[in-house]
């Protein structure tokens, strides 16, 4: 199979998509002539113009209430934000309008609409530029969130997202961009609500998403060579909807958890995952269910401390051999 | 400059009396539904549109085919101008399962794709963008159409409507934003409210053509709007309208309606100004209508109402499981659902029994 | 005592405060001429003039902008939201500037400053007016969040909150506004940070913040009449700071555990909760942790059925049966 | 209308040589600290300020003692302006325990309240409500200052911005908004993001003055930023304040600045207008200042920037623990503690032993 980049992979699921359905569109940012802030767009002006590829001013709240009326009437947009953080200037498009329309209409009006961009911290830009809101929308009602941790992922998964007929919150990972994996040519689909058992164990399950996975098979890693501890690494994928089953399977093997996420601890999905974990599958826990966040701070600049402030391999095993105890 | 030909020369007889006819069908409509409030029947807020009905009746009345409505929380005179039926808006109204929106909605939410209504948008100023969306959906798909944008004078004061405004000046959206000014938001007239004086006059700032209207004068309506919509079709532009209007209830039922404006100010709107009457004599005074036809057309709108009332009391609330409905599109439509795992995370209506 | 309303409570809170500093102002919509939209701020006008009592317009990243930039010169402002929903279209100035300031600026610039208004569902306002976005906000390192339940805990969080150097979200609920209760005539505070035992009992712990206090306690009754149930009743009173401690000294005594909110269930306050609870008294727990949230779907107008979507006595009974099952 | 008197013509040649010096302080600065960064000593962002100085310089020469700013992230120049140290701010580039913000904020939020200098803001317009605040704070209290809020080109179609304004003009806020218009937003040039031409004119939907300005031209930004501070101090008014200005550099120091402007472009500028040649040359003909001096002047700086750097260099990063200060006041001043119950809910830091 070709390998090709996690923002390739991104940018191959647009243009197949816009390929397949001209309702497809995608407005932003510096989308068009600047080809993406990270470039994820590079080459969608040229092969589909400027009517589907569309520069936008400094308006979160504009376009992506735009992009929401439009798909009202059948358009399928995708925004691009230049960072999530950015949706707290629109949050009231998104986070009200968008999920709730199909509601108080009594189902009359939909919203397919893919709002995507990076969403992370690590990147030292301080913590105004750092927001991870994947918990935000999955507390909403109306919404789907997908956290791609692989190009493979990226590709299979924002293709579905497009061609839902909800409002999918797509949140990527700047640092991720460059990493390259395996994606074969043929076209092929990753439904949202699968998560993919990244690396199979016996002793604890490990479950992340987004770049926390990587991390987290870092360390699954150290945890085998240097503890002999056999971890299983469980990527959610989608936070909204949610795989519990793939989760709960891996717990009743493995007994020992250990949730990661690069998110603040207060309220961050992997607090939703141990209560779903401890209702469920209360008797097969042999230790408390341990979680490893981002430390609760804002995201400090000084590069040094930031790599400290997310979780990071050496860290997670240190945690996980807590949650072994 | 666009120009639209006098879109009021050309009328019947027929079509001036159904105007008339529409705007005591909106009224009677809420003086009903305010009766059903004070019964308790209705929940939330009620915010009455009486006072305000020509601009609704008028500017609706000059759409075409390609020509879509959005509004916010003052809604029930455009649903029922775009001809959404009294029974469904009634019962929406008390939250029953044969509203319009199923009682999910309530009056903030009236809602009819299939007569080019967008809703009913609670939160101020937010149906904007979405406003200019639905114009660029149009131009998208080259039809010669526009969206009538409709929302108050506190409204233009929101971040999101002049991100729009700038989205709709630079990329020529046929949306036109209709600014029903009828003086107050809440409790705060507009010029604690908004600097400078003409809102629509802000339009400038990104170069888009605007104009002011008598909102009382439903045939001034008519032709401004029509001027509009010509823009918007013709020359893909937007327009600022701003219309001067007033209502004579308070913001919401719920509202006292006691600090902030007279009795008297009410009184000599009512006497002076109130667009029904106006356009009735002037009906009358042109040999259009009758004395005894108006109380006819008065009537039938009052048992409208009354029926509606009926229906809406005797129709049942939506079934408990319609909490969970509508949230998604692919649970509604389980053989189209594309995407697997967990949805919904608690419902403590299963674990009931 | 004397008994006064939830709602005189909190007026009294800002006219003492106001009377006590003359840095401390109010600003919102209609808190002025109109008397706030819920007259919670009766009088204030008349007692500390226009000056202090402003009448803003709808803008309310405007105005809560406008108060962190107030508040970093040195002025304490209370800003009213008329629904904490509207906290929405000002997201990014309370949720990213307020908080982040003191931290960008390594301490230099301080934001004290109170945000109030209802947040909750129950009055039939549709889905985009019912939001609660205490999890929001706790998930926001540099903010603190407080949900009174009763006339005497509003009265002293508030007056502790106007009092605090860091940004204070204050979450009330319209329903409430009327509910009466003893409040001294002395002066008293009450630390944020500190849970309170609303009710003493030994077969169960029911822990819960803002209204749904009131339905446990109701609740709690009930399990006592009809079933023989002993339930305690833990009130959060605030949610940042969390008083860990007094939650996990109730779970070691009855060693069952009811979570009760009104938001929605993923990642909610007690999804948080049940975490910590079972992480720090994993061995004490003779059974799942269970919740009871809203049933996870936007607010639904219709006004019996959004009784049936918030969490009420009834089904507060049964889901603490279920957890001592 | 408030008049200031000519601000210019009182000055001292030492004054305006301390102008010159500023500018060029400035530029070397940042030159400097574009070489840190291309050694990897930097992370994150980096916006120069490179063409843009005599805006800072002009502007904040002329503040009095209640005279406040606050700006975007694009901050060096403001900084070093209103008189911070070399030192605090390259540290804080290189996210060191020396920096103005302890290294936690980085180049895009220098602080340091001592000066009236309120930030650095990395969020567009998201400083713009802020300003609002502080002139607020200073009328409140009854102060004869003001605040000069920056802002970019780009910033003017955030709603925040608008809902700013409106405030401003309503209530009378002493507040001068200085817009820094370098022609571009990113890649975006102001046609491409903004409708209408003049983004100043705005003022006048919210009845605020407003004026442009020749932002390669550093007397004449004083005397128009003086007439904008007059206007607040003498009828407590607002001022939108459009200064053309032009950056040399990419957006940021990653964009490769290939798609949206020629060389020749910048080239030009670079020839015709750069602010600092421009007044060097002026000072030299009118006998204020030799040749002799400039090349001193640009010594010095180059000389101050190199042991900034090496300060910065040598400094220590903050210590782990760091990470949980300043999130709130009382954990920093535990004798003040007035909470109870936990605040952080998770350290791994402290785990770890
Ligand atoms: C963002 C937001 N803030 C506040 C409110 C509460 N609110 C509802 S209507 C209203 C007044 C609006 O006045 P105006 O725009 O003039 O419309 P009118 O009610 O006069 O039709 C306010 C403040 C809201 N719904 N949304
Ligand atoms: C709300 C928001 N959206 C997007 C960005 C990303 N961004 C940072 S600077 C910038 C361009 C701003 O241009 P302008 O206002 O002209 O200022 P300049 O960079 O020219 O000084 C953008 C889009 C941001 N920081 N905040
Ligand atoms: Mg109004
Ligand atoms: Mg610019």
């Amino acid at each position: 199979m070709p390998e090709i980049t996690y923002r390739t992979a991104l940018m191959e699921a647009m243009a197949e998509e816009m390929e397949r359905d001209d309702k497809v569109m995608i407005m932003g940012e510096e989308v068009a002539q600047f080809k993406g802030s990270y470039k994820v767009t590079e080459g969608l002006l040229e092969k589909f113009g400027e009517k589907r590829v569309i520069d936008t001013p400094i308006s979160e709240a504009g376009f992506t209430g735009l992009a929401i009326g439009a798909a009202m009437m059948g358009l399928r947009p995708i925004c691009e934000l230049m960072f999530w953080s950015f949706s707290y200037v629109a949050f009231d498009q998104m986070f009200n309008n968008a999920p709730n329309v199909r509601y108080m209409s009594g189902g009359l009006a939909n919203v397919p609409l893919v709002i995507r961009g990076p969403a992370n911290g690590g990147t030292n830009v301080g913590a105004t530029h750092s927001h991870t809101p994947e918990n935000f929308a999955a507390n909403t009602p109306g919404l789907k969130v997908a956290c791609p941790a692989t190009a493979y992922d990226a590709k299979g998964l924002l293709k579905s997202a497009i061609r839902d007929n909800d409002p999918v919150f797509f949140m990527e990972n700047t640092i991720l961009y460059n990493d390259k994996g395996e994606v074969p040519d043929e076209e092929y689909l990753i439904p949202l609500g699968s998560a993919d058992v990244k690396r199979e164990g016996t002793d604890l399950t490990i479950v992340a998403h987004g770049r926390a996975v990587i991390t987290s098979l870092k360390a699954a890693e150290i945890l085998e060579e240097k503890h002999n501890v056999h971890a299983e690494v469980v990527d959610l994928r989608s936070i909204r909807p949610l795989d519990e089953e793939t989760i709960l399977e891996s717990v009743r093997k493995t007994n020992r958890v250990l949730l990661v996420e690069e998110n603040k601890p207060f309220c961050g999905v992997d607090a939703q995952i141990s209560h779903m974990i401890q209702e469920n599958a209360f008797d097969y826990l042999d230790g408390p269910i341990k979680r490893l966040s981002a430390v609760d701070a804002p995201a400090i600049y000084s590069p040094p401390l930031e790599k400290l402030q997310l979780p990071y391999p050496e860290i997670v095993v240190t945690s996980a051999l807590d949650a072994l105890k | 400059m666009a120009k639209a030909v006098d879109v009021n020369a050309g009328l019947t007889n027929e079509q001036r009396i159904e105007f008339l006819q529409t705007m005591i069908r909106i009224r009677r409509f809420e003086e009903r539904s305010l009766r059903a409030y004070q019964q308790g029947k209705i929940g939330g807020f009620l915010h009455l549109y009486i006072g305000q009905e020509a601009v609704a009746v008028g500017t609706v009345s000059v759409m075409g085919e390609h020509d879509h409505v959005i509004t916010a929380y003052r809604d029930h005179g455009h649903a029922l101008a775009v001809g959404m039926g009294m029974n469904e808006c009634f019962a929406e109204l008390q939250g029953k399962y044969t509203g319009c929106s199923k009682g999910k909605g309530g009056s903030m939410h009236f809602f009819a794709p299939d007569k080019n209504f967008w809703g009913g948008h609670g939160i101020v100023a937010g149906q904007t963008p979405l406003g200019a969306g639905i114009a660029y959906a149009l131009k998208y798909q080259g039809l010669k159409g526009s969206c009538l944008c409709f929302m108050g004078d506190g409204a233009v004061n929101q971040g999101a409507y002049h991100e729009a405004l700038n989205l709709a000046g630079l990329w020529d959206l046929p949306v036109v934003y209709i600014i029903e000014n009828n003086g107050y938001s809440m409790g705060t007239s507009q010029e604690r409210s908004s600097a400078g004086e003409l809102l629509a006059k802000r339009a400038e700032g990104y170069h888009i053509a605007w104009d002011v209207c008598d909102g009382h004068n439903l045939e001034e309506v008519r032709q401004k709007t029509a001027q509009a919509i010509a823009r918007a079709h013709d020359e893909c532009k937007p327009t600022i309208l701003e219309i001067d209007t007033y209502r004579y209830r308070g913001h919401s039922v719920a509202d006292p309606d006691k600090t902030y404006r007279t009795k008297e100010e009410i009184a000599e709107y009512q006497r002076t100004k109130d667009p029904i009457n106006l356009y009735k004599s002037q009906l009358i005074k042109e040999g259009v209508l009758s004395e005894e036809q108006a109380k006819e057309i008065d009537k039938a709108a009052r048992a409208e109402a009354e029926e509606a009332a009926q229906f809406a009391d005797q129709s049942p609330y939506p079934p408990v499981e319609e909490i969970t409905r509508d949230v998604y599109w692919e649970v509604d439509n389980p053989d189209h659902k594309v995407s697997q795992g967990r949805i919904f995370f608690e419902d403590p209506h299963t674990d009931e029994g």
